[in-house]
């Protein structure tokens, strides 16, 4: 087993990756930008290091920087967690050409499914049904040809995209240069390559992935599916599983197929395949494969009792799979809520600034992994996702209404959050009755605005005996000076909150 | 001991009466007059006691700004500045408006001029923050008669980035 | 199903209890005494009231206090939790002849199986073993004379008992009289009940009890064991499930003469069935059975994925049992730790303070049954356990160290509590071979003293930067005055916990 | 701008020296320097950083003691007061006693009396607290010289309940 282990990224998923490495006693190296010199991650590792200045290309995304630190402290392993560089087969091979070992699929299954068009000719050539669409040519004239012919509502999308970034649906033909562009400019900047291809749109489809295993023996498995059709600007914001909709026989059928993909292609380690289903026919099309951990990995961990950290390291430090197909199963319902640092009354722009308090709620079913803390800055720089609040309910009705208790009760003050948009969401109809796919917040929440409602009298009542009571706790420690001071603007208070000294 | 705290909520200005009265507080707020036993377990925590209820209080200011997080939702309240105080039932109507960033972030391009008429939902300016294009558009349709950014400044949120003056007013 | 359930209890239990009523969206009324104005279960429920000053015998164990308040606020049913009236028959049928619903068995049941001593003799009727003793007189001569009979060293139990309360060894003759008395007085202090019993005390027997549930249907089931032999001073501190040393057969027996059990009594909602097993032969006795929701019920909620709190709503809302006895497994290691407000180098005794500051640990498979928070005061009046911290993990050794990575991470500052020892006991090696048996403290920790050691020089660094910088941000706010004071024995840190005002 | 601060420690003072080094701070504990950045991202936390390692150190305090949580240990600490840092290093030694108690409670009985003479575990004082009966137990054999309670009293943690002369003073 390795001894210590370097975490390639920052965040939840850091946190995430540093707590499983703890409780296998393997020790754990942090890297940090400058803007993250306080974040948590750099707090729970055993040592942190400095990579680089706050934007990712010079930090996280610098790959040569990260390696350096790696072997200046001894690291045995590297994990990369999700996005950054963690479908980069170029690092992960300068990571084994270094003599550390990649916790990820081998760089050639990389290449092959990690981008979106070797993968559709991979799948398609394992007899899976792939989405229709267009990949041979970068050239504009070239896809101008290809979307006449492939026909409108289309996708663009990047060769090396997640998470939605350089996504663009394209409803006639005189939008899609502009499209192209901006498309190119937001997968350069996120992805360090700026290729895309064209996908035909199927309409109101579901969106539902598998998440595969594969060892270095042979062994392959699925753990099931993840039903992720709850988006926002091509962005997964809840995320469940069981599908509420996916029979035995079509969920038998999908995991075969996602097996048979990862036997195909001798892929090694974790992986998520995506799929799109049509609801009316129950066709599915393979869509990508995400050759690494996945955001919404913990719903499959809640419902199959299975670590994928601790089985990601276990596997790539040689070990087989410890359980077979026939062994698993999915027991009760887990529900994934995307925390986001936006603002659900201003169009979901992410929204800054600094952590003035932050309370996880805790409870039995209810699982927290955040990556900020109170006191943390959400700064411009990285993706506004701070947390994930993560249900365990008997079933779905359980799981909907333990998700309700714990959004209620995730106290996050000074940035702004979708924790009301995402109650509204879960407590809809719509959401109880299982209907979600794809469209479903156009369909359901497009015009969603949060409650303008003025606050009730309490709130104000709780404001004021606060001003009143922080006050004078305040003034206690400091002489005689300490006499509440009723409107006084500048009231105490505020400065309990702002003050920092000394730091980085 | 009286205390008096103002707020502003929307366009209006709710002010706060607190009072001891023995272990506790009568706060007046508008016509209403609650009993409250208030207890400060620690910073940034309040907890009240009102008849049979006990809530449980976050608080947190930054600024002017206050934060309360209470029975499941959470307010953002504004403490006027005197000035505001004095100004806020005389506030301006629609008419006239000015385009603000919603956040920081690098201005990539900005695509109309002075003069320039513009309709509702017509992208003004595009910028990039958090690894992601955002597009500032107009809210109402109007005239342009002002641009405050160029391409590749860093704007910070609130900065006026457009000025236009509405159709409508 | 109920709209307005009264919780009597106080604690984590309480909120507990609380958390399941509000996921069901049903209403809640908590109770407290005067010593828990503030408490957190009065904050979580929808109303809370009075019902009498801190000693228990006039509030948590007034019954027609709580009784009252029950009809005063149009409750239909309550919930005892455990401890205090959970096991008082009279108050049960109290409950039940004011109209409302009793959350737990039949009076009749209550009675029965409550008492431990007719508890034994139904259970030999139903020709399950129990452990020797005498119970047929409280006449000091007749017991004097019974313990002759069975032999020392033996055991004095409260009848009404649990919770090692009112529980003597006597080692020789001359001991008893006194422990008798001992005995007593500690029984009705905590049950309001003075009866004892005898018993054989078997030598390092393993305590293993069965979860078990019957609804109104004529279903029963039972829910796997808990392993509770790790216990000080007769009060278990370290559960978990499965047992590491029952086996497929044993658990097959034990589990079938706990549901014949059941069924001999017609016994109706949650309940425990203790035995004591010999190590050596295998055999199973008897011991008593909780007629309530037990302390360590988590881990049985986390390896078989019920909760057993909204089951025991349901259940006596008339619902039927929701499974059957082959659709239950046990899946993963869970294991619970009681965190007390004790002095581990001072024997053990109970600690009392402020606690000023409380950080539960978060993260996969680590639940916290909390019923303090940071700022509540930990009385002279009640139990000390003050939370339950419970890690599920793939397998034993993975529960165990996400457990001990779950102590490290616990922050409790200004009590002490039982942290250190709890870790201690976690991480040795006999535990860890799973060597677990009820004399495993005395075997093994008899002479355990937390570590002497000084603290190390960042410790002392912490500590001056805290009084440098807490000590600023106090200044901060209150003009002039917060120049850093060095030295100064009147640091304003210590203002900043110490305050409170317009408190009850 | 240079602080000091002083720490009891078992029998030991210890002094911390802290002075400010551009945004961090040089720390002096003993014969031992280091080189640490700190910030208080919120009431009783510090983030520090000394070389590659950062430590989360929770921190609290109540009179004269001093909590620190750090890397899964809690520590206690004594300020001492003026009159005590003086006299810590000349201690008295053993030879006479007195049993506190150890947690508030209510005496239930004193099996003692002064001139008893007591032998090492005899159960001098029974307490209840916490629906538990607690037995005061002598650490050592000696002879009683003084009961400082009687049956009946409630007594607070700390406070003195017997004195005994030890045997092996």
């Amino acid at each position: 087993m390795f001894r210590k282990i370097l975490i390639a990224n920052r965040g939840e998923v850091a946190v995430r990756i540093i707590r499983s490495c703890q409780e296998l006693g393997i020790r754990t190296v942090a890297v940090y930008s400058d803007a993250d010199a306080n974040a948590l991650h750099t707090m729970l590792a055993d040592e942190s290091v400095p990579v680089g200045p706050a934007p990712p290309s010079q930090s996280y995304l610098c790959g040569d920087c990260i390696l350096e630190q790696a072997l200046r402290l001894g690291c045995d392993a590297l994990h990369p967690g999700y996005g950054f560089l963690s479908e980069n087969a170029d690092f992960a091979q300068s990571v084994i050409d270094a003599g550390l070992t990649w916790i990820g699929p081998d760089p050639a299954a990389m290449r092959t499914m990690g981008s979106k068009t070797s993968a559709r000719a991979a799948m398609l050539a394992a007899g899976v049904p792939v989405v229709p669409g267009y990949q041979a040519s970068q050239d504009d004239a070239d896809l101008l040809g290809a979307a006449a012919e492939l026909g409108f509502p289309l996708l663009v999308k990047a060769t090396a995209g997640g998470g939605g970034k350089g996504m663009r649906i394209v409803h006639r033909d005189a939008d899609l240069p502009a499209a192209l562009a901006s498309a190119r400019r937001e997968a350069r900047s996120a992805f360090a390559d700026d290729r895309i291809y064209l996908e035909k749109l199927i309409a109101s489809p579901r969106h539902i992935e598998f998440q595969v295993f594969g060892d270095r023996h042979g062994n392959a498995v699925h753990l099931f599916e993840r039903e992720c059709s709850i988006q926002r600007r091509h962005q997964k914001i809840i995320e469940e599983t069981p599908s509420p909709l996916l029979g035995a026989d079509l969920r038998r059928r999908m995991g075969e197929a996602a097996v048979a993909a990862v036997r195909a292609v001798g892929y090694v380690n974790a992986g998520t395949l995506e799929f799109l289903v049509d609801p009316a026919s129950g066709d599915f099309h393979f869509l990508e494969m995400n050759t690494r951990l996945q955001v919404e990995h913990p719903i499959t961990e809640q419902v199959t009792g299975v670590d994928l950290v601790k089985l990601q390291i276990r596997v790539a430090a040689g070990q087989p799979l410890p359980f077979r197909q026939e062994d698993m199963g999915q027991r009760r319902h887990a529900i994934e809520c995307r925390i986001y640092a936006e603002d659900p009354a201003n169009d979901f722009l992410p929204s800054i600034g600094k952590v003035l308090r932050a309370v996880e709620p805790v409870g039995p079913g209810v699982r927290v992994d955040a990556g900020i803390t109170t006191g943390d800055e959400i700064t411009i720089h990285y993706d506004p996702m701070i947390a994930k609040l993560i249900a365990l309910g008997e079933n779905r009705e359980d799981a909907v209404r333990k998700m309700d208790w714990a959004l209620q009760h995730y106290v996050i003050l000074g940035v702004t959050t979708n924790i009301p948009f995402l109650r509204a969401v879960i407590t809809s109809d719509a959401f109880r009755q299982g209907d979600v796919t794809t469209d479903f917040v156009d369909r359901h929440f497009a015009d969603w605005q949060p409650s303008t409602k003025a606050p009730p009298d309490m709130a104000l009542v709780a404001a004021a005996l606060a001003e009143l009571l922080e006050g004078e706790a305040q003034g206690a420690g400091a002489g005689p000076t300490g006499e509440p001071q009723g409107d006084d603007p500048l009231s105490p208070w505020r400065q309990a909150t702002g003050f920092r000294l000394g730091e980085r | 001991m009286k205390s008096e705290y103002t707020y502003q909520v929307g366009d209006e200005i709710r002010t706060v009466r607190v009072q001891r009265n023995g272990d506790g507080f009568v706060v007046t707020v508008g016509d209403s007059i609650y009993e409250v036993r208030a207890q400060r377990p620690e910073h940034g925590r309040l907890n009240l006691q009102v008849g049979d209820q006990r809530l449980r209080a976050y608080v947190a200011s930054e600024g002017q700004r206050r934060y309360v997080a209470m029975a499941g939702k959470t307010w953002e309240l504004e403490r006027p500045k005197p000035e505001q105080k004095r100004r806020a039932n005389a506030a301006g109507g629609p008419g006239a408006g000015s385009l603000e960033s919603s956040m920081p972030g690098l201005v990539l391009d900005v695509l109309v001029s002075a003069g320039d008429a513009v309709e509702r939902g017509e992208t003004l300016v595009l910028l990039e923050a958090m690894k992601m294009e955002l597009r500032i558009t107009a809210p109402a349709g109007g005239t342009v008669t002002g641009v405050r950014c160029k391409a590749g400044d860093v704007v910070d949120r609130g900065q006026v980035l457009v000025e236009i003056a509405s159709d409508d007013g």
